[in-house]
């Protein structure tokens, strides 16, 4: 396997479409384990509002390395990235302003109505 | 079509005793202002749709086709026309925008001290509970008086809307929804019920009833007394429909959610466990304050407790109204 | 008035010869269910969303006419929440939203593009199977007792309802699904089979219109599934996302089935948007004006819908912090909408205007969607949503932009495209005196609601105060006035079918590619590789009475 | 309105929820969830890690189909379903732990509740239909927002406090059958407080809110989680189905899109759980 892994040369390519090679891939993976051992490294210290911020900015580093090597992105044609950053935005979009309304109107919620939640 | 709209653009400007032909009566201090945007919006819609209708009419007259192989002649672009008509709308739509907010904003916080009437939606009720603890079904409110509505729903989404104050807000439960008015003309209006609720969410009606000065406090201090000036069983009748008994009892016969009330009292009663108890003093009491200990027969055992929430004269009187049911 | 065309229908004239065309390609329904051809996809489309439109009318007429009294009039309140419902749910979901891209994108697109076929035409016929699933388990839901949630399924309401709320929900779940793929094959169609010579800035703007839909398509429709599973999931399974009755918040629904929904109305116009900039020039026989301003305003449109959804929810008990940004971005849309109006204008000014049946709808489109959209103005600004609300201003305000609006293009666009898809001819003067009765039908229906709104009247009300009962019974006898005229619009398409003059190839003398292949196209749509020039250039064309219609000069 | 300073503390600085608690056993029931947390975290990680891997042998296989390698293909491919196979695997042992502590969405959330207590019948999600989920509702309604009149403010967590609550639910008597024209909504009258009797109760007054928002989260948390593992079964679908095509010999240097495709997909679900991961296991 590792042989003929080595044979593909970075940038090959066949029949215009790109081919990775091995040593990228298993580079790549090593990062994002790494990544994620510090993400989860990273909440045994409390950063305060910091937390949040580091938690997605790794995943986003994390997200943005599958994108670009493992999905080609790298190498196609960019309006496939830009389609995929386009959803993820209204994506974002969406969540970001349902969450901020959801945080304003809290003091207007009556604390522990839930009737008809089961209780034992 | 034009025709008709010419006529409503000559309609009568907007009075407070009667409405004009777009809006109801005036009956808050809020009102003017959503009236004047309203008139603001109309009138540029009715400029624009009458320029463009106009053009449109004329274009079509003018410049018929006269035969198959005539071709149009004309500009197929102009960038500082289409600039223009780009710009304009855009300038009218931020100060259309600007008003509505600004109004809007004064219409969301209340001034301090207000008065402080709670809402509650039900299926299909309002409940309006005024700070000495008296409940009614219609709101009741001192004119030229800013008055809050503190507003939540016990089971689904309502919405408390009055036309003449052009004020609504959606009833939500487990929160609280706010907004504030402040009447100005002594009178009825209408309250409904704007957000579909089920069946009956075409008769939660209710009342605003604004009181000349001084007759408010009256009013108030005279209903909340409302079971030492009525006879036991008037009260009672008032407390049964303010209480929502009305909504699983009828009084009729009728079977609805749960038994009716009709004729019961001093007959036997069927419960669930086979057992017969005679429906007497006692029986009632019970059956409001623990409605799970005894249940009737062929019924769900839905009805809620009223511990804490029903005084005991309320309740004597409750059983004397449910008495005179024969 | 329009040029009457004095040639008996029906009588044999020198047409073109009956040509092998995708229609008698090959037979049986067969041949139907598994085809791949877009066209015959198109015609499965408009058939089955037409049925769909006619079931919704008939659920309109019963509701109008329950609500020609105060009281009761033909049915219990329950059979009246029910009978809204499913006429909003059908209207919306089973025919608005896939009519125009489904029939008419479906046909007219790949052949504009001068390409054979969509990009992946299995991919087509499974959306239009997607479709058909979807709108059974839809419809299901009426033997299975009906929904009684209005369309826009509230919760807590429709969580706690008794009524087939999961059978509903799960059809819209598989109607998204359809959606999406439709949106994909049109995306990917205009990316890679678009002829070399047609750049972007060469596409007819229906295109364009249809490009920007297929993105809001995909981009909004998972949401609108996601919603729907939550709402099985907490109704099915008791977990306590929206109805606070276990702890879930119901604001959070309205933000996530809006998110949608704003969206998906825009899903509705741009595409009729798109059929009325391919029906004005070329009856006023002069180049669209403002070519790129319209393209562009169709990109503005669907970018900004996603922006404003909060708009429906200014009475909420949302913060205002939400309610002022939302107010100030939904005026966003306005913009790009009167750009497109005014365009539309200035290319009839000047131009060589003939008011055939296709063009007569366009103009009644500018006309109600004029007023529908300028009501929009009414809603976006706070105090006077405030007021408006829930009333039967709204009401008034979709049905100007949905059934004036979305539905007034389609029917214009039915009768434009109509000599391609079936190679006949419809008869102009019961097709124009079916676009009469159905405005004027339609502007009573519905302008009386303005008024009632206005005046305080709260929409889905089975009961009403007798001070409205008036104008409730103008509106009830204009949509029978609407329902007359509709159905002599669909009787003159059908007699044509069997009695329509044969259509020659141009008939009205359009430059667009679909014009240059025969009526009705072969199965791969050109016998010969067409070329693509100015989709809005008129000059080649000349007209020809040995075929009653127009050719290429020289 | 002390209140709002709590709730957005709470949302800043979840730990802080110790403090609303004000009982032993609350004080447990925290702890507990403590160590659950603990527990999903490190899941969590694992499954992080058996989910990227995942994604490398994707793009291997992806990169031996180009390259018409189908041994190595045949491989990956396996690989990757293995990996798929014990990703949901792991899901299903955290799920359970979590059936396990009570701490489930909806009406089944009592995050007080010793580990066995769900034991019983009527515990899964399944065996509950519509009337059972809502019955119990309509008793119990009116606990959590105490009326002013009962002097006692029940915590809303502590099921002592709460009266008339059946302790099982399955031996309540059906409600209204489906088909009925009747809402399984409980009317009026034991609404929320302020009204029911006289004393304007002040709004905002902090009635232990606590597990409002816990419960929201762990709602989201299963849905989100959920939806996630839907698509994992999709994508291993997929991979099964380019599994048999490969062992087939179907791909190669001239056809490959397939594979190609796929693979966008399966990276697709694995940049949605890169998201995921720390958005729902480890902000708490
Ligand atoms: C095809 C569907 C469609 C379209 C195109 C629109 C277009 C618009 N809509 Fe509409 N809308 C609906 C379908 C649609 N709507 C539906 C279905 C509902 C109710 C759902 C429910 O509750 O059941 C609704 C409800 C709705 C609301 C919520 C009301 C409420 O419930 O309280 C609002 C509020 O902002 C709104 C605004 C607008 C605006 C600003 C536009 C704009 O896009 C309009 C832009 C167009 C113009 C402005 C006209 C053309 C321009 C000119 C003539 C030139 C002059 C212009 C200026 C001076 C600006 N709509
Ligand atoms: C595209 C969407 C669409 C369309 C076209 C319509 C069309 C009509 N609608 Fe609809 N309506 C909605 C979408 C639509 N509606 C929605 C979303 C709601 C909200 C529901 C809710 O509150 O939840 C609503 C609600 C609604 C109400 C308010 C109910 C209430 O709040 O209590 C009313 C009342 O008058 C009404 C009436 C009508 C009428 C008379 C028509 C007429 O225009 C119908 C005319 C059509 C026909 C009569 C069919 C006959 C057709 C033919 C015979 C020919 C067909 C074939 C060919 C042309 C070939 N509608
Ligand atoms: C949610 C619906 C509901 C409401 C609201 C309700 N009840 Fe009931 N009630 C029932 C049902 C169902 C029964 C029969 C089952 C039972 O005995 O608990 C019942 C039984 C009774 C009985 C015994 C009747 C008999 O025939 O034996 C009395 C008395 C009674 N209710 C009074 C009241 C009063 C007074 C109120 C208002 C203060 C009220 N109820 C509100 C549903 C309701
Ligand atoms: Cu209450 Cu509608
Ligand atoms: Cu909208």
């Amino acid at each position: 396997m590792h042989t003929k892994g080595h044979s593909a040369h970075p940038g090959e390519s066949i029949g215009g479409v790109h081919v990775m090679p091995v040593a990228v891939l298993v580079g790549i993976w090593v990062v994002l384990i790494i990544l994620t051992v510090l993400t989860v490294g990273v909440t045994y210290f409390d950063l305060g509002p910091f937390n949040l911020a580091v938690a997605l900015g790794v995943a986003l580093v994390k997200a943005s390395l599958v994108a670009l090597y493992y999905m080609h992105l790298k190498y196609d044609h960019p309006f496939n990235g830009f389609i995929l950053v386009v959803s993820l935005v209204f994506v974002a979009l969406f969540i970001g302003i349902t969450l901020l309304d959801a945080r304003q109107y809290q003091p207007d919620m009556i604390p522990g109505y839930a009737p008809a939640m089961q209780k034992k | 079509m034009t025709r008709l709209l010419a006529l409503l653009a000559s309609a009568n400007p907007p009075t407070t005793t009667s409405g004009d032909f777009w809006m109801p009566v005036r009956g808050s201090a809020n009102a003017a202002a959503v009236d004047w945007l309203f008139y603001f919006i109309y009138y540029i819609s009715l400029f624009f749709f009458a320029l463009i209708v106009g053009l449109m009419a004329y274009f079509i007259f003018r410049y018929r086709q006269r035969s198959p192989d005539e071709l149009g002649e004309g500009p197929s672009h102009n960038t500082p026309l289409e600039i223009t008509w780009t710009v304009i709308p855009l300038i009218l739509v931020i100060a259309i925008f600007w008003i509505g907010f600004t109004g809007y904003m004064k219409g969301a916080i209340s001034p301090d001290g207000a008065y402080e009437i709670q809402v509650v939606g039900a299926k299909w009720k309002w409940m309006f509970g005024y700070p000495n603890g008296y409940i009614d079904e219609n709101l009741h409110v001192p004119v030229d008086t800013p008055v809050r509505l503190v507003i939540t729903s016990d089971d689904v989404i309502h919405s408390l809307f009055i036309p003449a104050f052009r004020l609504k807000k959606d009833a939500v439960p487990g929160r609280y929804t706010k907004m504030w008015f402040r009447a100005t003309q002594p009178g009825e209006y209408q309250i409904f019920c704007a957000e579909y609720c089920g069946t009956s969410h075409s008769d939660m009606l209710a009342m605003t009833i604004v009181h000349p000065p001084g007759e408010f406090e009256k009013w108030l201090e005279n209903a909340a007394n409302f079971l030492d000036k009525m006879s036991p069983a008037e009260a009672g009748e008032k407390l049964f429909k303010q209480r929502g008994c009305t909504q699983c009892h009828s009084i009729d016969g009728t079977r609805i959610i749960g038994p009716t009330l009709k004729g019961a009292f001093g007959h036997e009663v069927a419960l669930t466990t086979g057992q017969k108890v005679l429906f007497d003093e006692d029986y009632t009491r019970s059956s409001i304050l623990n409605p799970q200990a005894q249940i009737v027969a062929g019924f769900d055992p839905v009805m809620p407790t009223y511990q804490g929430r029903l005084k005991d004269r309320e309740i004597s009187a409750i059983i004397e109204y449910i008495k005179t049911l024969k | 008035m329009a040029t009457i065309d004095h040639t008996m229908p029906g009588t044999a004239r020198p047409g073109p010869a009956r040509q092998a065309n995708y229609l008698n390609a090959s037979h049986g329904l067969l041949s139907w269910l598994t085809t791949l051809d877009h066209k015959r996809i198109g015609v499965l489309y408009l058939v089955s969303t037409l049925t769909a439109f006619f079931l919704g009318g008939v659920f309109a007429l019963l509701v109008r006419t329950e609500l020609l009294t105060p009281t009761q009039t033909i049915m219990g309140p329950d059979t009246y929440n029910k009978m809204f419902t499913l006429h909003g749910a059908v209207m919306v979901f089973l025919f608005i939203i896939p009519s125009i891209p489904g029939a008419i994108g479906n046909f007219v697109l790949p052949i504009m593009l001068g390409a054979k076929d969509v990009a992946f035409p299995r991919l087509n016929l499974l959306s239009w199977y997607l479709y058909i699933i979807g709108a059974l388990w839809a419809v299901a839901s009426i033997i299975m007792g009906g929904v009684d949630t209005g369309w826009t399924f509230y919760t807590p309401y429709s969580t706690t309802t008794n009524t087939a709320v999961i059978s509903m929900t799960f059809g819209v779940f598989i109607l998204g699904f359809s959606s999406i793929l439709t949106g994909v094959n049109f995306i990917t169609t205009v990316h890679k089979l678009r002829p070399v010579e047609m750049d972007w800035f060469k596409m007819p703007l229906l295109l364009w219109a249809l490009y920007s839909t297929a993105v809001i398509q995909i981009l909004a429709t998972p949401v609108l599934g996601v919603t729907m599973l939550l709402l099985i999931a907490e109704r099915a399974l008791g977990i306590g996302i929206f109805d606070p009755a276990l702890g879930g918040d119901p604001i959070l629904y309205q933000h996530f089935f809006w998110f949608y929904s704003h969206p998906a109305v825009y899903i509705m116009i741009l595409p009729a948007m798109g059929v009325i900039s391919e029906i004005i020039p070329v009856f006023s026989r002069k180049h669209i004006f403002g070519y790129r301003f319209i393209a562009y305003s169709s990109v503005a449109i669907a970018i900004f819908g996603f922006l404003v959804w909060a708009h429906h929810m200014f009475t909420s008990g949302m913060s205002p912090m939400a309610t002022m940004i939302f107010s100030a971005l939904t005026f966003s849309v306005a913009i790009p909408s009167a750009v497109k109006v005014f365009n539309w204008l200035a290319t009839m000014y000047g131009g060589s205007i003939q008011l055939k049946t296709p063009m007569l709808w366009a103009v009644g489109f500018i006309f109600v969607f004029g007023i529908g959209g300028l009501t929009g103005l009414f809603l976006g600004a706070l105090t006077t949503d405030v007021h408006l609300h829930d009333t039967y201003f709204i009401v008034a305000h979709f049905h100007y932009v949905m059934m004036g609006g979305s539905v007034f293009a389609l029917i214009g666009g039915l009768f434009y495209w109509w000599p391609k898809m079936f190679g006949r001819m419809v008869e102009e003067r019961w097709a124009q005196i079916g676009f009469w009765l159905s405005f004027v039908g339609f502007n009573v229906t519905f302008f009386s609601q303005f008024v009632l709104g206005s005046r305080g009247m709260p929409r889905r009300y089975f009961n009403y105060l007798p001070e409205f009962q008036g104008l409730h019974q103008l509106s009830t006898y204009g949509s029978y006035v609407l329902a007359i005229g509709l159905g002599l619009s669909a009787v003159a398409l059908l007699h044509s079918l069997f009695a329509g003059r044969p259509a020659p190839d141009n008939p009205w003398g359009a430059a667009s590619l679909e014009w240059s292949t025969s009526s009705p196209p072969p199965t791969d749509n050109f016998s010969s590789e067409p070329v693509a020039g100015d989709p809005y250039d008129y000059n080649e064309l000349a007209w020809d009475r040995s075929v009653q219609g127009y050719v290429r000069k020289g | 309105m002390s209140h709002t300073a709590d709730a957005h503390d709470h949302h800043a600085h979840p730990p802080n929820l110790a403090h609303h608690f004000d009982t032993p056993e609350q004080q447990v029931a925290s702890g507990k969830l403590g160590m659950w947390i603990y527990l999903s975290k490190e899941l969590g990680g694992v499954n992080t890690v058996v989910l990227l891997t995942s994604s490398l042998t994707m793009a291997w296989g992806v990169r031996a189909a180009q390259l018409g390698q189908k041994k190595i293909l045949v491989w990956m491919l396996s690989l990757t379903l293995a990996f798929a196979v014990m990703f949901l695997g792991i899901k299903f042992v955290e799920y359970k732990s979590k059936w396990e502590e009570g701490l489930l969405p909806g009406k089944r959330f009592h995050p007080t509740a010793p580990p066995h207590v769900n034991d019983g019948k009527g515990a899964e999600p399944g065996h509950h239909d519509l009337q059972e989920r809502v019955l119990p509702g309509m008793v119990g309604r009116g606990a959590p927002a105490p009326a002013p009149a009962a002097p006692a403010p029940a915590a809303p967590v502590a099921a002592a406090a709460v009266p008339a609550a059946p302790a099982d639910p399955s031996a309540l008597p059906p409600g209204p059958k489906p088909g009925d024209e009747s809402s399984l909504i409980k009317p009026a009258a034991d609404g929320p407080p302020g009204l029911a009797v006289g004393e304007v109760v002040p709004l905002g007054a902090d009635r232990n809110a606590v597990p409002k928002n816990v419960q929201i989260f762990f709602g989201i948390y299963f849905m989100m989680t959920g939806l996630h593992a839907l698509h994992v079964l999709a994508g291993m679908g997929v991979i099964a189905w380019l599994l048999k095509r490969s062992l087939r010999g179907d791909f190669g240097p001239s056809y490959f899109a397939p594979v190609d495709l796929g693979g966008l997909y399966w990276h697709l679900v694995d940049l949605i759980w890169i998201f995921l991961f720390p958005l729902m296991y480890l902000i708490h």
